[in-house]
C-alpha cells in the first residue's frame, strides 16, 4: 500500500506536545518540552497545542504528516488507555499506519502527580518523550490480521441447551451441526418427571424443541455420534466425528459451542444403595413418580447433599434442594397423608422464584431438619420398613424416622465423555470437573480459546432457565463470529526467528492461549510457529524462550532496550 | 380464636418458620433464662412433639408481648400459638405455674357466677359525678381488687381511676360506672381457661348493654386489648366502640377541652405497655399527652414504641426472670435520662413498683439504685397537671 | 436512516454493557440509554468480585471504554426512555436527553472546574459519604469523561451567580444554555437491563440503621473498603475514622422477610458478604470478621470452595441466626449485637465496631414507569415479569422486548452477563424474522 | 547528600499502568523519579531488561503487574513473580541489595498504592546509596 513506502524510509518523526489547557501546561514548562524535542534524533517536527486532542489539534497532526511527510507520530499528552484511539485513527487518516504512533503520558504520570515541582516535571517530561521518540524511531507498521470465519457451528450435546442453542442460531441463519452421544436427543431432562418451579412436564418443553430441530433446514442432527479430533482455530475447525461404530464424518465450522451437559453422581454404597431395598435416587424416584409407581408409602425421608460438598467434591450441585422439594410436594399431592422428611445441610431456595416454592413446601407440610456434615444421618433397615437416624443440628436431639423409601439427593458431575472432549478440544477442566470458562464474571460461556463455547450444566450444574440463558449466551457469541464472517487478529503478537529457534517447546509450555507450537518443519528440524489468530500478545512465550528468537510486535526487545537507553542515558538520547 | 395447638399451627404461620432464631433473639425473657427459647418450641411444633410442648415450662414462661412477632420475617404469631396451647394444656388438665398462687384466678372464676353482687364503688371520690348509664362507659378493671391483694407495696391502682374520673368530670362527662363490673377475663384467657373467660365476657357485655354506652372508655391495657381485639372475636362486632384513656385524651387535647393550667417540671420518659403498644399500635397518643403538660421534658428509652421491652410479667405469672427483666427496663429508663417513669397500664405500674419496693441481700440479688425512678400512670400526671 | 438493525439497551450497567457490546459486533446499530451520567452501574461501585477477588472496576473499566468507542453503540447516558410505540421489528422511541451544561465534545474531563467550584454537595455514588462539587465526574473511571452541572445545586443555575467554571475552563466546554432535547430513533428490539436497588433497612428499627452511624449497608462497604472510596480503601468506622476490632456482617435484612414484603432471597448477599469479610482480614488482618446468615447459599460456581476458603484459611467466624436487635453504646458507639446462635441453641451477644446489613436487592426506583412505557407487566415485587420461569427466561411480556440482569430478579455478575449475551441472540432472531421490514439489514449486520 | 535515586518500572497495560494514572487522576503526589516503560503483561518483563537497566545506572527497578488472579492474560503475573525471583538471585551474586528489585500487585484501583510504593521505594533506595554500575558510569 502506499504509505508503506513512506514508513520504510528513515524515521521523520513529528512530536505534539498538549497543554491540556492547565492541566499541563500549567506545571510543565510546555515550550521547553517542544525545544527539547526538537533536538532529539529523527524529530523533524515538533509544535505545543492548548488540547492536542481537540478537532483543531488533530486537524494540525494531520496536516504535518502530509507537510513534513512524517513516517512517526508521538503526542505528549494524557495516557494512551483513554485517548491512543483517537490518535491512532488521525493518523490512519492521514495515510500513516496507526501503529507507527506512539503516546507519552506527561498528565496523568507526570503533571497531575508533581504540581508542585514545576521543574522536576519539566525534566521528567523531557524524559518521557525521549523514551518515546527512542520507541518510535523503531515503530514498525503492524496489519491486525483478518480471518474468516466458516458460518457453521458445531453443537456437542442435543440436552435443552444444545438443542436451544442450535435453534437461535439457525433462526440466525447459521448452519449447524448437532451432536448427540446417545440415540435419542433430550439429555437428562428426559428422564424428569416434572420440573420446577411451574411443575410442567418435561414433554411440554422437549417435543416443541424437538420439533423445531427436526424441522430446521439449517440443523443437521447426528445422533449416536462423537467427537474424535478437532484441528484447526477459530473460524476454520477442522472436527473428525465418529457416527455408531464406523461411520467417519468430517465437518468443517467456524464455531463450536459445548452443551454436553452432566450426569448424576452415582452414590453406590452410601446410605444402604443398591444394598438397602427402599433407598433409591432422586432419578429414581421421578421414574416412580412418572409411571405411576409411588403407591401410598407412609414415610418418604430424602437425604441431600449425598456426594457433595464433600472431600473431592466440595462443590454445591445447585438444584437438588429445589428438586427434593419438587418431588416433596408431588408426593404429598398424590397422597397427603404420607410423611415427607428432607434432611438438609443448607436450603438453596435463592433469587426470585424458590424461596416461594419451599415455602409451599413448609406449607405442605413437609418436615426440614438440617443435619450437620459430622454427623450425617444413618440408615438401616427396621423389620420390613427403614429406620433413619439423625441428629436435628437445631436441637441437638437425635430423631429416628420410620421410612419406606429413603431418597437420595446426588450432584450432577462431569461424565467422561465430557473429559474426552476437553482432551480433543484442548480447553480446561475446574478442580470441580466442568468445562472451566475463560472468567468467572464476565466471560461466562467463553473459553480462553477464541471460536469455543459453553454452556448449560457442562461448565457448572444449573437448572434449566439458568441453562437456557447461557444456550441463548452462547448463540450469541458464536453467532458474532459467524454474523460478521471473520475476526480481526491481534496486530501485537508473537513473532519467531526461525534462525534462532531451536524447537524446545519452552513456549508451547507457557501459553495459556494454544496459540504458539512446535511444528516439524523438515530435516528434523523443529521450529516454534505463533498461530497468530489466536495470539493475544502477553509475551509471556518471548521471555520464556531461551535463545531470544521470539519477540512482540509492538513491544521489541529493541524498542525496550531503547526506551531504557533514553530513560537512563540522556547523553545518549 | 384458637384453641388447639394443630388449629393454631395453621392460623399463626407456625410452619413458615425458617428457624432462623430472630424471635429468641429478640425475646427479653430468652435473655435471661437460657432454657427458654420461642424458635426451639416452634421447631418442637413442627416435627410434631406437642406433649413436650404441652406439659413443657416455656409455654407458660411467654410473656405474649409480641416483641418476636413483631420482628419474625415470616410472621409467626407465636405469642396466639402459645394462647392457644395454654388453653389446650389447660383443657387436659396439665398443671401449671399459676399466678401469685391462684389467689387472683380464684377471685376472677367466682366473678363468673352471675349471682355475685360485687360493692366495688368505694373508691369513687367524693363529689364526683358518676352514672349508671349514659353514653360514655368507663370500664375501671380490678383496680379497687389491686389495692387489697397487692397492699404491701402500697400500689394505689385506684388512684387511676380516680384521676380518670376527675378528668372526665372536668370536661364535662359524667362516665357510667357498672357496680358489678367483672374481670374483663384476660389472665383468665391468657392462662388458658377459655370457658370461664367467656362466661366473663358474657356477664360484662350484657352488664355493658344496661348502661346504653356507646363509647368504652378503658384505662387498662390488657382490659382494653380484651374487649377490643378477643370480646370482638367472640361476639363478632361491638355494638359500642372502645379506646384507651390515653387515645380519649388525646382527643380531648385535639378538641380544646382538655387544658393542662399546672407545669409540671419534671423529665419524662414513657413506658409502652405491650398490650397498648405492640398489640393495639397505641405509641403516639400518650406522647401526646405527655409533651402538651407545660414544664414536660419528654425523653425516649432506646427500646421504645414497637421496640419497647416488656414489663416481665404476663396474667401476673411473675417469677425470678421477671425480676432481671423489670430491673434492665426501670435501668434503660434512668438511662434516658428522665427522672419520673410514666405509663399508661396498672399492672406495668404494680411490677415496676414492687421490684423496686424489694430489699434483698445485694449478694442474692442487687437491686441497684441506678434502677430507681418514680413510677405513676399517665392519668394521674394529666390530672395533676390539670390541678385536679 | 441507518441500514443497520438496530436495538435499543436500557441501562448501562455490566449487563446492559454486555447485551451492547455483543449486539454491535456482530453489526448491529445500538442505543444504550442510561439515566445517569455515566455507565457502568452497580458493579462500578463495588471494590472486588467474588469468588476471584478480582478488582471490580479494573474488569469493567475496559467494558465500558470499548463500549463507549464502538463504532456501532450510541452511548445516551444522562437520559431516559420517554415513549415507545410500535411492535417487536419497528419500534418507535423518544428519549429525553438531558442537559449537562457542559459541551460533551470540547470536555477533556480534566477537572479543573470542579477542583475551582465554590459548591460542595454530598456525592451519591459514594453513598454520602464523600463530597463532591455541583459540577462533577461522577467517579474517577467515569465513562464518558464529561463533567456534568447538577442544576439542583450549580450556584449560577439556582441563583444566577458564579459561573467560576465557565471563566476557567480553556476548552470552553461550559454551555449553560443547554436544554433537555428529545431524541427519536426507530429499533427492531429493545433489551431491558436496569439492574437492582436496595430497600432502606431503617424499614428495621431494632438494627438501629441511620440511628447509629456504625451501622452500614454492605454497598457503602464496598465504597469503604475500595481503594479509590471515601477513605483511600482504610478499613475505618464511620462516627470515629478508627479501626474497628471487630465487623460483623448481618445477612438476609429484608430479604426471605414477608413482613418487608420481600418472600424472596436476594440470592448474592451470602457469597459478596463472604467475599467483603475476606477484604477485612487482607486489609486488617488482626480484626475479627462475623457473618450471621440464616442459610448459607454457597450454590454458583466455586462459591461454596470460597466460602470453605473464608473460614479455612482467613478465619471468618460464622454464627447461624438471625439477630434480634443491635443496641449502640452511647459513649463508644460500639454495637452490641443480640443473637440465638440457632446451631449451640444459646443467646449470646456480640460486642461490634462496625455492623454491614446485607440488605434486600429491590427492583429500580422507576422501574413501574418504565414498564409503563414499555407496556410490559411486572412481578408482584416490581421486578420485570418474564413471558415463563421455566424455558423463557429471556423475555418480558411483550414480543421484542427482552430483559436481562438483576431487573428480572436477584442475579449474580456471570448469571447476568450470560443472560445479557443471551438477549443479544434473541435480539438477532429477531432482526431475522423482521429481515424483509429492514431488507438490506440482514446482509450488512450478518 | 546523594542524588534522587533513578527508578525503572515495568508496569502492565491493564492493571498498574491504569494504577498510576489513577494516581494522576486523583492527583496523588509522588517524587519525579520514576520512569515507566508500559508493557502488555507483566509476562513481558525481561529479566535481560532488569539488569540492563542496573547495568545502565538505574537504583532500583519495580515490576508491577495485576493482583494474582486479575491478569489479564490468565497467568502473565505469575511468571513475572518466578522471574523477579530469580533475577534476585543473580542481583545477589552482582553483589547488589536484592531490595533493589521490587514485585508489587497494583490494581487499577490503587493509585494511592502505586503512589505509595514510590514513595517508599524511593526512601529505601536512597539509604542504599548508588550502585557501583552507576559510579562507574559517574552518572
Amino acid at each position: 500500500m502506499e504509505n508503506s513506502k513512506v514508513n520504510s524510509t528513515e524515521p521523520r518523526i513529528g512530536v505534539f506536545v498538549c497543554h491540556c489547557g492547565v492541566n499541563i501546561g500549567g506545571v510543565v514548562d510546555v515550550p521547553k518540552v517542544v525545544e527539547y524535542a526538537k533536538t532529539l534524533p529523527g524529530v523533524v517536527y515538533a509544535e505545543e497545542n492548548l488540547y492536542t486532542c481537540s478537532e483543531e489539534g488533530l486537524s494540525k497532526i494531520k496536516g504535518a504528516i502530509r507537510e513534513y511527510g512524517l513516517n512517526r507520530v508521538v503526542v505528549a499528552s494524557c495516557t494512551p488507555r483513554t485517548h491512543e484511539p483517537l490518535f491512532r485513527s488521525a493518523c490512519e487518516d492521514a495515510g500513516l499506519n496507526q501503529y507507527l504512533f506512539e503516546m507519552a503520558n506527561i498528565r496523568e504520570q507526570c503533571s497531575w502527580v508533581h504540581s508542585h515541582e514545576p521543574e522536576k516535571a519539566t525534566e521528567k517530561a523531557k524524559d518521557i518523550v525521549r523514551m518515546t521518540v527512542a520507541k518510535a524511531r523503531l515503530l514498525e507498521p503492524e496489519e491486525e490480521a483478518e480471518i474468516a470465519v466458516a458460518d457453521s457451528a458445531l453443537i456437542v450435546g442435543a440436552g435443552i441447551t444444545g438443542m436451544t442453542t442450535a435453534v437461535s442460531l439457525a433462526r440466525q441463519g447459521f448452519r449447524i451441526y448437532l451432536v448427540e452421544k446417545e440415540p435419542e436427543v433430550g439429555g437428562l431432562v428426559r428422564r424428569l418427571n416434572a420440573l420446577y418451579p411451574t411443575m410442567s412436564d418435561p414433554a411440554e418443553i422437549l417435543n416443541p424443541l424437538i420439533e423445531q430441530v427436526k424441522s430446521s433446514r439449517n440443523i443437521q442432527l447426528l445422533t449416536s455420534t462423537g467427537v474424535t479430533s478437532v484441528r484447526g482455530y477459530v473460524g476454520n475447525f477442522e472436527v473428525t466425528a465418529l457416527r455408531g461404530k464406523t461411520e467417519e464424518l468430517k465437518l468443517n465450522v467456524g464455531t463450536i459451542v459445548v452443551a454436553t451437559g452432566a450426569e448424576a453422581f452415582d452414590p453406590e454404597g452410601r446410605y444402604g444403595y443398591r444394598r438397602l431395598a427402599g433407598v433409591i435416587t432422586q432419578l429414581q424416584l421421578e421414574r416412580m413418580l412418572r409411571d405411576g409407581e409411588l403407591g401410598k408409602p407412609k414415610s418418604v425421608v430424602m437425604i441431600q447433599c449425598v456426594g457433595s460438598r464433600e472431600e473431592g467434591r466440595p462443590y454445591c450441585s445447585r438444584i437438588c434442594c429445589m428438586n427434593a422439594i419438587k418431588n416433596a410436594l408431588i408426593i404429598k399431592e398424590k397422597s397427603p397423608e404420607t410423611d415427607v422428611c428432607i434432611l438438609y445441610r443448607d436450603i438453596q431456595a435463592y433469587g426470585r422464584n424458590y424461596e416461594d416454592y419451599y415455602k409451599k413446601a413448609r406449607e405442605a407440610g413437609v418436615i426440614f431438619i438440617m443435619y450437620d456434615k459430622d454427623k450425617p444421618p444413618e440408615v438401616s433397615r427396621s423389620g420390613i420398613r427403614l429406620k433413619v437416624s439423625v441428629v436435628n443440628a437445631f436441637m441437638h436431639q437425635e430423631v429416628t424416622l420410620g421410612a419406606d423409601m429413603v431418597v437420595l439427593s446426588t450432584p450432577l458431575v462431569q461424565h467422561e465423555s465430557g473429559r474426552d472432549l476437553a482432551r480433543v478440544l484442548r480447553v480446561p477442566l475446574g478442580s470441580d470437573g466442568f468445562f472451566m470458562e475463560a472468567h468467572a464474571k464476565l466471560r461466562p460461556v467463553d473459553f480462553a480459546t477464541d471460536g469455543i463455547f459453553v454452556c448449560g450444566t457442562a461448565q457448572s450444574p444449573k437448572n434449566i432457565p439458568e441453562s437456557i440463558a447461557q444456550a441463548y449466551g452462547a448463540a450469541s457469541k458464536a453467532g458474532i463470529l459467524m454474523a460478521s464472517g471473520k475476526v480481526r487478529a491481534e496486530a501485537i503478537t508473537a513473532m519467531v526467528n526461525e534462525e534462532i529457534c531451536r524447537g524446545c517447546g519452552r513456549c508451547e509450555e507457557v501459553c495459556e492461549f494454544n496459540a504458539i507450537g512446535v511444528e516439524d518443519t523438515g530435516g528434523a528440524k523443529m521450529t516454534a510457529k505463533v498461530m497468530e489468530a489466536i495470539c493475544k500478545g502477553c509475551g509471556v512465550c518471548a521471555v520464556a524462550c531461551p535463545t531470544g528468537a521470539i519477540t512482540m510486535r509492538h513491544f521489541t526487545t529493541k524498542q525496550i532496550n531503547a526506551m531504557l537507553e533514553a530513560a537512563l542515558t540522556p547523553g545518549r538520547g | 380464636m384458637e384453641t388447639r395447638m394443630e388449629d393454631a399451627m395453621a392460623k399463626t404461620n407456625v410452619r413458615y418458620c425458617l428457624k432462623c432464631g430472630k424471635c429468641t433473639g429478640s425475646c427479653p425473657l430468652a435473655r435471661v433464662n437460657p432454657e427458654y427459647s420461642p424458635r426451639q418450641t416452634v421447631e418442637r411444633a413442627i416435627l410434631g412433639r406437642k406433649d413436650q410442648i404441652l406439659r413443657g415450662k416455656g409455654v407458660w414462661w411467654c410473656l405474649t408481648c409480641e416483641l418476636c412477632s413483631e420482628r419474625c420475617p415470616q410472621e409467626v404469631r407465636y405469642p396466639d400459638f402459645i394462647r392457644a396451647c395454654r388453653i389446650e394444656a389447660t383443657a387436659k388438665g396439665i398443671e401449671h405455674m399459676c399466678a401469685h398462687g391462684g389467689m387472683l384466678a380464684e377471685l376472677q372464676r367466682a366473678m363468673t357466677s352471675p349471682e355475685v353482687k360485687q360493692d366495688r364503688l368505694g373508691w369513687i371520690p367524693k363529689g364526683a359525678k358518676v352514672s349508671g348509664t349514659g353514653d360514655l362507659l368507663y370500664f375501671v378493671g380490678c383496680l379497687p381488687y389491686f389495692d387489697v391483694i397487692m397492699e404491701k407495696i402500697k400500689p394505689d391502682s385506684v388512684a387511676i381511676g380516680q384521676s380518670v374520673v376527675k378528668i372526665l368530670n372536668r370536661v364535662g362527662v359524667t362516665p357510667a360506672i357498672m357496680p358489678n363490673e367483672r374481670c374483663c377475663g384476660h389472665d383468665l384467657l391468657w392462662t388458658g381457661e377459655v370457658e370461664s373467660f367467656k362466661k366473663l365476657a358474657k356477664l360484662n357485655m350484657d352488664e355493658i348493654a344496661k348502661t346504653g354506652a356507646k363509647t368504652v372508655l378503658m384505662s387498662c391495657p390488657e382490659g382494653y386489648r380484651t374487649l377490643k381485639l378477643d370480646y370482638a372475636d367472640l361476639f363478632g362486632e361491638l355494638p359500642f366502640e372502645v379506646v384507651h384513656t390515653s387515645e380519649f385524651f388525646s382527643r380531648l387535647i385535639d378538641e380544646g377541652r382538655m387544658k393542662f393550667d399546672k407545669s409540671i417540671d419534671r423529665k419524662v420518659v414513657y413506658h409502652d405497655p405491650c398490650r397498648l403498644g405492640r398489640h393495639l399500635r397505641v405509641f403516639d397518643a400518650p406522647r401526646k399527652v405527655l409533651s402538651s403538660i407545660s414544664g414536660v421534658q419528654l425523653k425516649e428509652m432506646e427500646r421504645s414504641r414497637a421496640e419497647a421491652m416488656c414489663c416481665g410479667v404476663d396474667a401476673w405469672m411473675c417469677n425470678s426472670n421477671s425480676k432481671q427483666m423489670q430491673i434492665e427496663r426501670l435501668r434503660e429508663a434512668r438511662m434516658s435520662g428522665a427522672d419520673l417513669l410514666v405509663t399508661a397500664c396498672p399492672k406495668c405500674q404494680i411490677h415496676f413498683r414492687c421490684v423496686m419496693s424489694e430489699k434483698l441481700p445485694k449478694s442474692v440479688f442487687p437491686v441497684p439504685d441506678e434502677a430507681k425512678i418514680d413510677v405513676m400512670d399517665l392519668s394521674e400526671l394529666a390530672a395533676k397537671a390539670m390541678g385536679l | 436512516m441507518d441500514e443497520k438493525p438496530s436495538v435499543l439497551v436500557i441501562g448501562g450497567g455490566v449487563a446492559g454493557i454486555q447485551a451492547s457490546t455483543d449486539l454491535a459486533n456482530r453489526g448491529f446499530q445500538v442505543y444504550l440509554a442510561e439515566k445517569l451520567p455515566s455507565i457502568g452501574g452497580r458493579m462500578a461501585q463495588f471494590d472486588k468480585t467474588y469468588p476471584t477477588l478480582d478488582c471490580s472496576i479494573c474488569i469493567l473499566a475496559p467494558k465500558m471504554i470499548d463500549c463507549f468507542r464502538h463504532p456501532n453503540i450510541k452511548v445516551l447516558a444522562y437520559s431516559e426512555v420517554k415513549s415507545v410505540s410500535g411492535s417487536a421489528g419497528n419500534f418507535t422511541i423518544e428519549i429525553l436527553r438531558k442537559p449537562r451544561f457542559v459541551d460533551a465534545a470540547r470536555c477533556t474531563g480534566c477537572g479543573q472546574c470542579a477542583e475551582k467550584c465554590p459548591k460542595k454537595i454530598p456525592n451519591e455514588w459514594e453513598l454520602n459519604m464523600a463530597g463532591k462539587k455541583a459540577i462533577y465526574m461522577p467517579f474517577p473511571q467515569a465513562v464518558p469523561r464529561v463533567m456534568t452541572i447538577d442544576p439542583e445545586n450549580c450556584l449560577y443555575l439556582t441563583k444566577g451567580i458564579c459561573r467560576v467554571c465557565e471563566k476557567l475552563c480553556q476548552a470552553k466546554a461550559i454551555d449553560f444554555s443547554q436544554k433537555p432535547e428529545t431524541v427519536q430513533i426507530k429499533v427492531g428490539s429493545i433489551i431491558v437491563a436496569t439492574g437492582f436497588d436496595m430497600i432502606d433497612p431503617s424499614k428495621f428499627p431494632e438494627y438501629g440503621y441511620g440511628k447509629y452511624k456504625n451501622v452500614i449497608v454492605s454497598l457503602e462497604f464496598e465504597r469503604l473498603i475500595c481503594a479509590s472510596g471515601p477513605t483511600g480503601g482504610h478499613l475505618v468506622r464511620p462516627s470515629d475514622h478508627q479501626k474497628p476490632k471487630t465487623v460483623a456482617f448481618v445477612l438476609c435484612v429484608g430479604s426471605r422477610d414477608v413482613k418487608a414484603g420481600r418472600v424472596y432471597c436476594s440470592n448474592v448477599c451470602c457469597l459478596y458478604s463472604a467475599k467483603d469479610a475476606i477484604l477485612v482480614k487482607e486489609h486488617e488482618p488482626d480484626v475479627d470478621a462475623v457473618i450471621f446468615y440464616t442459610d448459607l447459599r454457597a450454590y454458583s460456581k466455586g462459591s461454596r470452595e470460597f466460602i470453605d476458603r473464608a473460614i479455612r484459611d482467613y478465619g471468618i467466624k460464622y454464627i447461624r441466626g438471625r439477630p434480634g436487635e443491635i443496641r449502640e453504646d452511647h459513649e463508644t458507639k460500639s454495637l452490641t449485637i443480640w443473637y440465638e446462635n440457632t446451631l449451640s441453641r444459646k443467646v449470646e451477644k456480640l460486642q461490634a465496631d462496625l455492623v454491614v446489613l446485607s440488605v434486600a436487592c429491590v427492583p429500580r426506583g422507576d422501574t413501574k414507569e418504565l414498564a409503563k412505557v414499555l407496556g410490559v407487566e411486572l412481578d408482584e415485587y416490581g421486578f420485570f415479569k418474564v413471558a415463563d420461569p421455566l424455558y423463557a427466561p429471556l423475555d418480558t411480556t411483550v414480543r421484542g422486548v427482552f430483559a436481562c440482569g438483576f431487573c428480572t430478579g436477584p442475579k449474580d455478575i456471570s448469571d447476568s452477563v450470560a443472560q445479557a449475551s443471551g438477549t443479544a441472540a434473541k435480539a438477532a432472531e429477531v432482526s431475522m424474522m423482521y429481515a424483509r421490514a429492514v431488507p438490506r439489514a440482514v446482509k450488512k449486520g450478518g | 547528600m546523594t542524588t534522587e535515586p533513578k527508578i525503572v518500572a515495568f508496569t502492565c497495560n491493564w492493571c498498574s499502568y491504569a494504577g498510576a494514572d489513577l494516581a494522576g487522576t486523583s492527583r496523588i503526589q509522588y517524587p519525579a523519579n520514576v520512569r515507566i516503560i508500559r508493557l502488555m503483561c507483566s509476562g513481558r518483563v525481561d529479566p535481560t531488561w532488569i539488569l540492563k537497566a542496573f547495568e545502565l545506572g538505574a537504583d532500583g527497578v519495580l515490576v508491577s503487574g495485576c493482583h494474582p488472579q486479575d491478569c489479564h492474560y490468565i497467568s502473565g503475573n505469575e511468571k513475572a513473580e518466578e522471574r523477579v525471583n530469580s533475577t534476585k538471585r543473580l542481583l545477589r551474586l552482582l553483589g547488589l541489595e536484592t531490595d533493589r528489585l521490587r514485585l508489587e500487585w497494583i490494581s487499577a484501583s490503587e493509585g494511592a498504592r502505586f503512589a505509595e510504593v514510590i514513595k517508599d521505594f524511593t526512601e529505601k533506595l536512597s539509604r542504599m546509596g548508588p550502585t557501583p554500575f552507576r559510579s562507574k558510569r559517574g552518572v
